[in-house]
């Protein structure tokens, strides 16, 4: 193959079709198609969403939700051996003993550590545990922004509504009244705390909607929404000097006698050994699972997104729910090839960027609800096949991000998308001059460990909080949805584990029947697997040298 | 009888050393003691300036223990009152920094008192850090 | 029609193979030489500085994060051939180079002051009170050279001896504390740090409070939307369904 | 970024006034936290004399003192890095062929006064200073450091006399110049055993200048951050003699002198009950009010020893 010539950081032969997209530009500004009917949204989700296309999924033979449908993916991970065997732990030495457990720090493991705090579980008998750092979560790469009902023109129930309808009418009502009614309080609650949201002159929030989002309720601090959001909650947590774990995943839980969960098993990671937490109350709250790669999508999704939460929560008799759904955000990047998969923003077309085929013609309304608008590319790309090849054999669809700029003045784009803006110029593109390559990405795990309105789960002593759960999106999650989930849910799980434990909660002998009874039902199952789960972590190390890999120390 | 003054090699390298850090001419001084007059810090030094500079002049480390030159304010009274035109507040800064560059701080600014340092205006802070801290 | 699915599903897969379970040799056409630590590699030209690594057999555990630009945890230093001048940047963020010389710099040791953002006085006094090493600054601009977020460090910690707590907020807001700046500060500054405390101090008491979100959440305590909510609770799917898309079809838009 | 004004925004002056000839000005830390009205004053006096001091863009702290060993070159960055930006905003048209760098700090001048003078005399450090700088142009040594009271001598006490609206009659005021604006004689503004150039600017202004022999007499500059018992004995004596020899208040142009003089009198009193406290004064805020300016300019309010009783008492204040 020739050495492919290069302009302003795109290949030659991508230059023809971004000319035809400059040259339907001027029309374009201000018009946009009509969004499609529910009709046309149910037809193009089962011709070429993901979720629906057959052979992805299969059904789960065992545990709590047997005979419901999940992910292939998702199937090999619950329905594996764990990593350790359980009665080669001691469970006599308790290395930390703590009133609540919180494992994952992201935003909602960190709400829900302050919110213990706040009502009246003190620092000390708190304990974070984390994978990686404290704020390595999907939250820290949260940009579009947190929905609230917050303005004259809008409510609470709008939110409601426009959160039912997005998610297929699958989401449990009393959950997401929650979510709606306590939005307004966690915007407050942050800006109590010192975060810093776009604001106009005279302090009002500067707010957008989003995709299925029928009002301008997205708070946003320009693309690093929730960066601000997890860094000032961190900083808060470190100042409460509550204690904290890295680089020790919980690779189980403990129950005791009665199935309460009573504490987990950690893992140093860095030391190999393992640690035993007994605590009255357990938080989970350990994000999502972008980093399976379901049905082989690049992904959002930070390092440690390997459903390790559900894993572990399963085998302790944990309800999941909605399983069977993926989140794929429409707007993943496709090229270059350095950052394949990476957000771009909803807010970039709630802003005024154009989806548009290689023709530079738009042919689909820009603000449909995620399914639909990633179904309706994929459709663009393979069945109509007016895609943009990328010199990898990727195909992607134009976002016009030019028209930002052109619509809210000169300089807007820079102030609102300073993440996007400056990782394109990293690899040579200048997206306030040209358009760039967007194809679905997988994005959020919609589904999860199944939540009442108080954060906690189908067994006692067990609380989930944000991507984790399940219940708040139904099916499908709306932008700006889910960092409000993982604060008011976090705060919420918070709140009343601290209301739990302060019931006088007796933890009996620790035990991991629960596991042994998993290994069982296994093997009852007639499952074949070697696989040994929670995951905790992708390996993306080189063909040739896994090939070699051999195992001494 | 006047006593023979005797200057090993360490005490000429450590002559050496501060009028290379100082980029005065050391030995020119001759104790005229118009500096230790003029200081209005000599008050607080255990050794005046112009013993400092006698000490310098035989090469003498035993200078470093001293407080005086952590005492000079850095006020310049001695430069321009010296009758040999030579700087004495250059050679109180190198055997200062002769000390800072082994990372020997005379002060920690974490342990200055909270309500102390909020009364301190950034001037302070910054000259002291300056002067104090390598 | 079925099976154009299928093939779409397929072929979605095949495409983005290499970033999903890591680079096969035989796709590779161009080939750079870097030393990771001192030792030399041979690697894909088309990575970041952390799939190269990742390439060349190492499964990372710390000095990776987000992936994305966003978390600070894969803070990397190198050297590109032939320049004396040491680069800062994010390995997930940067392209490997031919004769690039790098080492990840996994965390960055710097205590935190403790504070209550609520009960501290917004005074230029108190950014000294945390981070009296502010006034160590020689504004020689190390920080700023070594930012990977590009972003002007000196000019923030100058604005701390300033006192000016918007100028902070401002110069350090897209900020994502990989502790570059504090690593190689020769005045031992621990920029992020006061950044973050500067940041929250402005957010807290430098900037308006917006007042719709205050009278909403008042009216949510005094059970303005319960009947509403009772309401629309108890409809069936389908009356929830037409409400939906009415509501879609007066949706604002820009 | 909500783009509201900060709470306490410091520019005191207003733009719809006409502009007169507009001199960079470097504020320097202090003038903007502990000593805003040392600035606020001085910009407004300015103005009266048809000046406009412009703020210097992206001004960094010069560093206060000036590092004197021969090697260190460092700690001479911050300072010509000021420098450069005088040069840039000359050539970005911000201000036209206009050199000047005006201080008020005393420790600010003397540092980048210092800062010029070394480098000029070492090109070869010059070069090694721009090289580490290699993100800013080059300094090419072109700006001329002024003290505000540089300034002032320049335009004229005559003028400035000229403009007095309210004479200071029967204060009796004692200039303290303290060290950096008369040591070392290469950077001194006036003569470095027997300075007048504040006693001039007094007497214009119609107040009864008191000498006093302490006047370039160390108050113990940055000592007070590790020895504050030395600095307040130094205050002693300092304000000693100026009451002794009659003076109601002493005048001051540097905010550490200001600090050690004034805040220090807490130490002082400790030490010696006897002693009775005494205004110090920068010499702008005195020139604010010989001008007629509102007090809220002048800033008494914000002086630690609190000035107002006495000049109620001389019928300078309501």
């Amino acid at each position: 193959m020739a050495e492919l010539k290069f302009i302003e950081g795109y290949p030659e032969y991508m230059r023809a079709s971004i000319a035809l997209v400059e040259r339907t530009r001027p029309q374009r500004i201000g018009k946009l198609l009509p969004q499609m009917t529910p009709q046309e949204r149910e037809d193009i989700l089962n011709l070429c969403h993901p979720d629906y296309a057959p052979g992805g999924k299969r059904t789960l033979k065992m545990g709590p939700n047997r005979g419901d449908l999940a992910p292939n993916e998702v199937a090999d991970l619950l329905e594996a051996y764990p990593l350790i065997k359980p009665d080669k732990i001691d469970l006599s030495q308790v290395d930390y003993e703590t009133d609540i457990l919180i494992i994952g720090g992201g935003l909602a493991g960190t709400s829900a550590a302050l919110l213990a705090n706040d009502h009246g579980i003190p620092a000390h008998k708190i304990l974070l545990t984390n994978k990686l750092r404290h704020g390595d979560a999907n939250s820290m790469m949260a940009q579009g922004g947190t929905q609230a009902a917050d303005r004259p023109n809008d409510s609470p129930v709008l939110h409601y509504i426009d959160a039912m309808g997005g998610g297929h009418f699958t989401n449990k009502p009393d959950v997401v009244r929650r979510l709606v009614e306590d939005a307004p309080g966690v915007i407050r609650w942050l800006e109590d705390l010192g975060a810093i949201f776009d604001k106009n002159d005279t302090g009002e929030f500067v707010e957008l909607t989003g995709g299925g989002t029928s009002r301008k309720r997205m708070h946003a601090c320009s693309d690093y929404t929730g960066m601000e959001e997890l860094r000032v909650l961190r900083d808060e947590f470190r100042n409460r000097k509550i204690p904290i774990l890295e680089f020790c995943p919980a690779i189980e839980l403990l129950t005791d006698e009665e199935g309460k969960v009573a504490g987990a098993v950690l893992w140093n990671m860095e030391t190999d050994e393992y640690k035993i937490v007994k605590s009255k109350a357990t938080i989970l709250a350990t994000g999502g699972f972008g980093r399976l790669h379901i049905r082989g999508f690049p992904t959002t999704n930070h390092y440690g997104a390997t459903y390790d939460g559900p894993v572990i929560a399963y085998r302790a008799g944990a309800r999941l729910r909605d399983t069977d759904t993926v989140q794929y955000h429409p707007t993943g990047a496709a090229y270059p090839q350095q950052i394949i998969g990476l957000l771009l923003t909803e807010k970039l077309r709630t802003s005024g960027a154009q989806p548009l085929n290689k023709h530079g013609e738009e042919f689909v309304f820009p603000l449909e609800p995620r399914d639909v608008e990633a179904a309706s590319f994929i459709r663009e790309c393979y069945i109509r096949d007016n895609g943009i090849a990328t010199p990898t054999g990727m195909k992607g669809i134009w976002l016009d991000t030019p028209l930002i700029d052109m619509i809210k003045g000169k300089g807007s784009t820079e102030k609102a998308f300073p993440a996007m803006v400056r990782m394109f110029k990293r690899f040579g593109i200048d997206m306030i001059k040209d358009p760039v390559l967007v194809f679905p990405t997988l994005h959020y795990q919609n589904g999860g460990v199944e939540t009442d309105p108080q954060g906690a789960t189908n067994i006692r002593g067990l609380f989930v909080a944000g991507e984790v759960s399940g219940g708040v999106h139904g099916k499908n999650r709306l932008m700006g949805n889910s960092t409000l989930d993982c604060m008011v849910y976090g705060r919420r799980a918070g709140m009343h584990s601290a209301e739990y434990v302060k019931t006088g909660v007796k933890i009996g002998t620790l035990g991991l029947r629960h596991v042994k009874k998993h290994i069982r039902d296994l093997k009852s199952s007639g499952i074949k697997t070697n696989r040994r789960t929670p995951m905790l972590l992708p390996d993306y190390r080189g063909k040739a040298v896994l090939a070699r890999t051999i195992d001494i120390f | 009888m006047i006593p023979k003054i005797v200057l090993t090699s360490d005490h000429v390298d450590f002559l050496k050393k501060v009028s290379e850090l100082s980029g005065q001419i050391v030995t020119k001084c001759d104790q005229c003691g118009t500096c230790s007059a003029s200081c209005p810090m000599v008050d607080g030094m255990d050794i005046t300036p112009s013993q400092m500079m006698r000490l310098v002049q035989l090469g003498r480390r035993e200078v470093l223990e001293s407080k005086a030159m952590w005492v000079c304010a850095s006020c310049f009274a001695c430069t321009v009152r010296c009758p040999r035109g030579s700087d004495l507040s250059k050679v109180a800064e190198a055997l200062r920094q002769i000390l800072l560059r082994q990372a020997i701080d005379h002060i920690d600014i974490k342990s200055i008192p909270e309500d102390e340092i909020e009364r301190l205006p950034q001037i302070a802070l910054v000259s002291g850090c300056r002067k104090f801290t390598g | 029609m079925k099976e154009k699915k299928i093939n779409v599903m397929e072929r979605v897969r095949e495409a983005s193979k290499a970033v999903v379970t890591g680079v096969d040799d035989k796709d590779i056409e161009h080939w750079v030489d870097i030393h990771i630590m001192g030792k030399a590699y041979q690697v894909p030209a088309d990575l970041t500085i952390m799939q190269a690594i990742e390439y060349a057999g190492y499964r990372l555990m710390r000095s990776c994060g987000c992936r994305a630009g966003f978390c600070g945890a894969c803070s990397t230093i190198f050297r590109r051939k032939g320049e004396y001048k040491l680069q800062g940047a994010m390995a997930c963020q940067t392209r490997v180079e031919d004769g690039m010389m790098l080492v990840q710099i996994p965390f960055s040791p710097a205590e935190k002051p403790l504070y209550d953002i609520r009960e501290e006085k917004y005074d230029s006094s108190v950014l000294l009170k945390y981070f009296p090493d502010v006034a160590r600054c020689v504004s020689c601009n190390t920080c700023t050279k070594s930012c990977p977020q590009d972003l002007q460090v000196m000019d923030y910690v100058q604005a701390a001896l300033k006192g000016d707590f918007r100028g902070i907020a401002e110069g350090s807001f897209e900020c994502i504390q990989c502790g570059l700046c504090a690593i190689r500060c020769p005045a031992e500054i621990v920029q992020y740090h006061m950044a973050q405390f500067a940041r929250r101090m402005y957010g807290r008491h430098g900037s308006k409070r917006d007042k719709n979100v205050e009278n909403r959440v008042g009216e949510i305590k005094e059970g303005k939307f319960n009947e509403e909510f009772d309401r629309v609770m108890g409809l069936s799917v389908a009356e929830l369904r037409d409400i939906y898309t009415k509501q879609q079809n007066t949706r604002e838009v820009y | 970024m909500s783009p509201e004004q900060e709470k306490g925004k410091t520019d005191p002056v207003d733009d719809n006034q006409a502009k007169g000839t507009m001199i960079p000005y470097f504020p320097g830390c202090t003038l903007k936290t502990k000593a805003k009205i040392f600035e606020t004053s001085a910009l407004r006096v300015a103005r009266c004399l048809g000046i406009d001091l412009i703020e210097l863009p992206r001004w960094n702290c010069c560093g206060t003192v000036t590092s004197l060993t021969s090697d260190d070159l460092i700690h001479h960055v911050a300072p010509i890095r000021d420098l450069v930006r005088v040069e840039d905003m000359n050539t970005m048209g911000e201000i036209y062929q206009e050199y000047r760098l005006v201080a008020l700090c005393s420790m600010c001048f003397h540092v980048l006064k210092r800062a010029h003078l070394r480098v000029m005399q070492n090109p070869g450090e010059l070069e090694k200073i721009n090289n580490l700088m290699y993100l800013e142009n080059d300094y090419q040594g072109k700006v001329s450091v002024l003290h505000f009271l540089e300034l002032l001598r320049d335009i004229g006490f005559p003028k400035i006399q000229k403009t007095v609206e309210r004479p200071l009659a029967g204060l009796k005021v004692s200039p303290y110049y303290g060290c950096l604006l008369l040591r070392p004689k290469e950077a001194a503004i006036d003569d470095p055993e027997d300075p007048v150039i504040l006693s001039h600017l007094l007497e214009a202004l119609g107040a009864e200048v008191i000498n006093n022999p302490f006047k370039t007499r160390c108050c113990g500059s940055y000592q007070t951050v590790c020895d504050k018992a030395a600095v307040a004995e130094l205050t002693f004596d300092i304000l000693s003699r100026a009451r002794t020899e009659g003076a109601d208040c002493v005048t001051t142009s540097c905010p550490l002198c200001m600090f050690n003089l004034a805040d220090r009198q807490k130490e002082v009193m400790e030490k010696h009950p006897e002693f009775a406290p005494m205004p110090v004064l920068y010499f702008t805020q005195l020139m604010a009010l010989a001008f007629g300016l509102d007090e809220s300019v002048c800033g008494f309010d914000q002086n630690v020893v609190d000035p107002r009783p006495l000049l109620r008492e001389k019928g300078l204040s309501t």
